[in-house]
């Protein structure tokens, strides 16, 4: 259900598509202020104006996190197939082959290992603009094979989760991919290795209701919507508005969910110490720079 | 009440009481009269139910008289005894769950319900659980690891409720917290989907060592409404949606997600539910024995590796921007 | 903070008090109907006209419950000392010296095995009627041996609770009981023995913060008050009114507390089969009589 | 804000520097009545607070400006990063807790949390936790226990807060399960009561291997004004209430209750807050290292035997009436 709006919309809303031209002004959804496109890349994705965070391209998440030449990608060998033989507007196949042109893979996440910080970590991004994120039999492989392998090496895993749900065109192959990835994170358990979960806009359906609230730590990015339900279907429901900022970080924050709400600018920082915190490695004591792009 | 395709099903059956009633008043010997139309009853029967299309059974699924999760704990279990509350925050109705005995051995029961009658399916929320449910479901789990007892869950749903306070109280959480638990169950599970197994709230109590699934039942990622609304913006294309989506019994065996399809009567569960549930209390006494030897640590290590397996994907040549360093399992 | 009502009142309701000349009609005071107080004692004080549930004397109680002539008492060998000197309107030693000798034992529990329809069984019932089943370093240490003693022989235990919270007048050795009495719990844990709780009316403060909601499953009597802080308390507290049937056992059920809520006739043939249950034991296939009393 | 026998150090001090300004404007030595005015000053605190009240010492656990959980947070531990949320219910202000580093090693601290001004206190509802407060705690021993982490727990609250919320999520139940859960860690726990240890939403995190008391901080099984109130009718007689209930460090300390007690600075700790807070600090690595060689198994069992032991009773000799089948252990 979850889909809903990213299949609805046909693309999402993409403001900070690359194909925009660099060097145009563009005016900040959040606070209407106009703001020239190369200052909001060049600060994360934040309006520079009002701090709204914008939905983040993968390698560019990538590198906001990882020391700079130290990120080796274990994902990209797996493709989907069709096992449904499904159809809708367009048939399936037609529709990844599509969407792993524009998007330059062969589905919605990459996973490696690199360094933050020097610390080691394995880790995996999830694309949203990559058919809404959705998860189907490879986003699931690729999460599970990342977990394993962190086990093998040793490594704590990070996840950055930003999904529509489970992908429908794999129908209950999909559903079946929240037990895979719960399943695969129990050999990081096994090893009491920690994997920190990062819930970014949006984060919802099935990616919520498995390995995304999973983490040992949860944490979320500012105004990230996050929720199993998508407002629309609980609007549709219930025939009644919905309370200010609901499903919103900050809301499930107070509601317990969550372990924290990070600003972008001190993601990699916190990231870091929380994984030196729970493997009792020493913290570093310098202060370090909050804007952590492209270190 | 009777779904649009059993109509010529019941049409028949009518007449031939009809005819009986008749010959009975009449004092006429109709039997080779009605031993044809019983001959006919019964090919027109099987040429119906053997030819159902997916949105057919998505309706025997949903069909009013089919057996409830309470149904099987009456008939299939003795001595039941339901235990309330998640200790936390309510008593979802949505989730019955409890100690019984099966063929002389405790187990522990987990039924989502949906309602028998519209009061009741009101009391149960249609059997859409809220958080609490599943948290009832998490406590029986605990129980059923402390005392040594195997988990019987039947599955019912048309998922999880979508609303304010399940939101606030963290669906997704606790769904997938269930999913966890329920995997590392140091005790023999078995799952039953005996009608829709709807999504994320049905997998919830579906990660067992072994996956049954009655022979109209559904197991589905979404609705076929939802996937209609969402897909061709029309709720009326379920039809198109359900074929779709691949979500009937067989085609879920195929799929390698369950692992057992439970015949049903001719007709469907809803019109020989004994027999029906018979069936099921037979195969969970068949699937409990076989689990039985299994210890602790081959229960959790063959429930893993079964969901770990699923899946369909292509192993690709090593392109030239990818690390083409994946390994299989 | 819980014992307030039963210290403001001196001493409590006794409706049931074997004082009381048998025999005489006495108005029920939750259906106002003349009962006759023989029938009433017959029926496991509970009122044959309305059903409510009255308090019941300890005795009455575990012969309700354990087959005739199977009942093996172990405590009371235990008596409580004067740790801090206490004196308020009366010195501490005085007052236990006087409901030691009303209630005929030294503190306010009773503990021992015996057997529930050939079951055997470990048991303490608590004695509301003994300074308000106050719990003091006796009543712990009694609850402590009982459930290490039920583990040295392998028995279930059940626990009948009946408490208006820790005993004041043994100040924070009071308090420790709870700990205490928690940490002796571990030994039938250890062994996956099970421990069964039955909330009676009152069950509140220390009691209900401690051994009494710990049970592997948790009961209650119908319309037990059952709670941390008194109703006084918190009326104090936010003054307001409090929600009709607040606290009690049919409210906690339905707030997810209880595992269900059994009518006295119903108890003994409930608790035998959640042990056999448990336990992987036969269960009886015959009907049992649904009135125990005596038996 | 001062407490009432503070008052006449406090003028003292108040003399002794305005006899310094004088000195300093009129060019006059004062230094040898400066002089005895100082030791005079030094005998008074000595003399008041060798000898306080047990009352006295409630209102100086209590006092404005004794460093609160926060305080020590901050001060003690190094980079210490505030967890939330009890995956449940909600975020409890009253309890604060998180990850932090003391003298090198990783701990989790969980913190009572009053506030150190009106409207922090408010926020903090003045330390008295809901049952999601208690359940964050929890999720804080599941934490520690997974990554082998000790836990660190500063009590400082007047009790679980007595509401109709708090009741309706169970207060009981989740200060029993805290109790639980705690004895079971796996790794070894210092609870620290800093201020008021008060009852139950104490205990729910006192359950340690070793248990330290600030000189001045209570613990007890209920409030002086509240036992007052109970045995007079009279909440004005708390300090006799105090007196009756024995609930200093020291007395604890005689009971056996605490294992050790932490001199305060002269004055209290809220004189002197830098010197309170290293000195508990210091305390916590001592323990911390004493506890550390300790595997998980010894930790649990010592942890248990120690609350088991607690209490003071008289062994009869049997009764006739009764069973003389009891045992020591
Ligand atoms: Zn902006
Ligand atoms: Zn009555």
């Amino acid at each position: 259900m979850a889909l809903e709006r990213w299949f609805r919309r046909g693309r999402p809303t993409r403001v900070d598509d690359d194909a925009t031209p660099a060097g145009l002004w563009m005016k900040c959804s959040a606070c209407n202020v106009q703001i020239y496109r190369k200052d909001l890349v060049s600060n994360l994705h934040v309006c520079p104006e009002c701090g709204h965070h914008y939905r983040m391209p993968v390698d560019e998440r990538i590198a906001s996190l990882m020391d700079e030449g130290t990120f080796d990608r274990w994902s990209g060998a797996l493709a989907p197939e069709d096992p449904l033989e499904f159809v809708d507007t367009e048939a399936y196949p037609d529709r990844m082959a599509r969407v792993q042109g524009k998007q330059g893979r062969p589905d919605a996440i990459v996973t490696g290992e690199g360094r933050m910080h020097g610390e080691p970590v394995a880790m995996f991004v999830m694309d949203f603009f990559f058919a809404g994120g959705s998860m189907g039999s490879v986003v699931g492989e690729e999460i599970a094979r990342a977990a394993e392998r962190a086990a093998d090496r040793g490594l704590p895993l990070v996840g950055l989760a930003a999904s529509g749900g489970a992908r429908m065109q794999e129908g209950a192959l999909s559903l079946m991919q929240m037990a895979k990835t719960t399943t695969a994170l129990e050999s990081l358990n096994d090893l009491g290795l920690p994997y920190i979960s990062v819930l970014t806009d949006p984060t919802t359906g099935g990616v919520t209701a498995s390995f995304a609230t999973l983490g040992d730590l949860v944490v979320a990015e500012p105004k990230a919507l996050i929720c199993f339900a998508g407002p629309r279907v609980i609007q549709q429901t219930i025939k009644q508005e919905l309370p200010e900022g609901f499903q919103r970080a900050e809301f499930l924050l107070k509601k317990g969910m969550l372990d924290d709400v990070i600003e972008r600018k001190d993601l990699k920082r916190k990231l870091v110490r929380y994984i030196r915190l729970l493997l009792d490695r020493p913290i570093e004591l310098e202060r370090e720079d909050a804007h952590v792009a492209g270190v | 009440m009777s779904l649009e395709f059993e109509k010529p099903i019941l049409d028949l059956e009518s007449k031939i009481r009809d005819m009986r009633t008749y010959g009975e008043e009449q004092g006429i010997d109709l039997t080779s009269e009605i031993g044809v139309l019983e001959s006919r009853l019964e090919s027109l029967k099987q040429e119906t139910f053997a030819s159902l299309t997916r949105w057919q059974r998505v309706q025997v699924a949903r069909a009013p008289g089919r057996p409830t999760g309470l149904d099987y704990v009456n008939a299939v279990f003795e001595g039941f005894e339901e235990l309330h509350g998640d200790r936390t925050l309510g008593d979802d109705p949505a989730v019955v769950t409890g100690l019984a005995k099966l063929a002389g051995r405790s187990v522990v029961v987990i039924a989502q319900q949906k309602g028998r009658d519209t009061k009741e399916n009101i009391h149960r929320n249609f059997g859409m659980s809220h958080p609490s449910g599943y948290r009832k479901a998490m406590r029986m789990f605990d129980l059923a690891d402390k005392f040594g007892l195997p988990v019987v869950a039947l599955i019912d749903t048309p998922g999880a409720y979508p609303g304010i306070a399940a939101e606030e109280q963290g669906q997704a959480w606790v769904i997938a917290a269930s999913i966890q638990r329920m995997s590392r169950l140091r005790v023999p599970a078995v799952s039953v989907v005996i009608g829709e197994g709807g999504s994320g709230g049905a997998l919830a109590i579906g990660v067992a060592n072994r996956v049954l699934i009655l022979e109209n039942a559904t197991y589905s990622v979404i609705s076929p409404e939802s996937c209609a609304a969402i897909l061709w913006r029309d709720a009326s294309q379920a039809e198109r949606a359900a074929e779709a989506l691949k979500l009937t019994a067989r085609d879920l065996q195929t799929l390698e997600i369950v692992d057992r399809v439970l015949d049903e009567p001719v007709g469907g569960a809803h019109r020989d539910p004994e027999a029906t549930m018979r069936q099921v209390g037979d195969a969970l006494r068949e699937e409990l024995d076989a689990l039985a030897p299994l210890d602790a640590t081959e229960l959790v290590r063959q429930r893993r590796s079964r969901f770990r397996r699923l899946g369909r994907f292509t192993e690709l040549e090593a392109a030239a921007s990818e690390v083409p360093d994946t390994r299989l399992d």
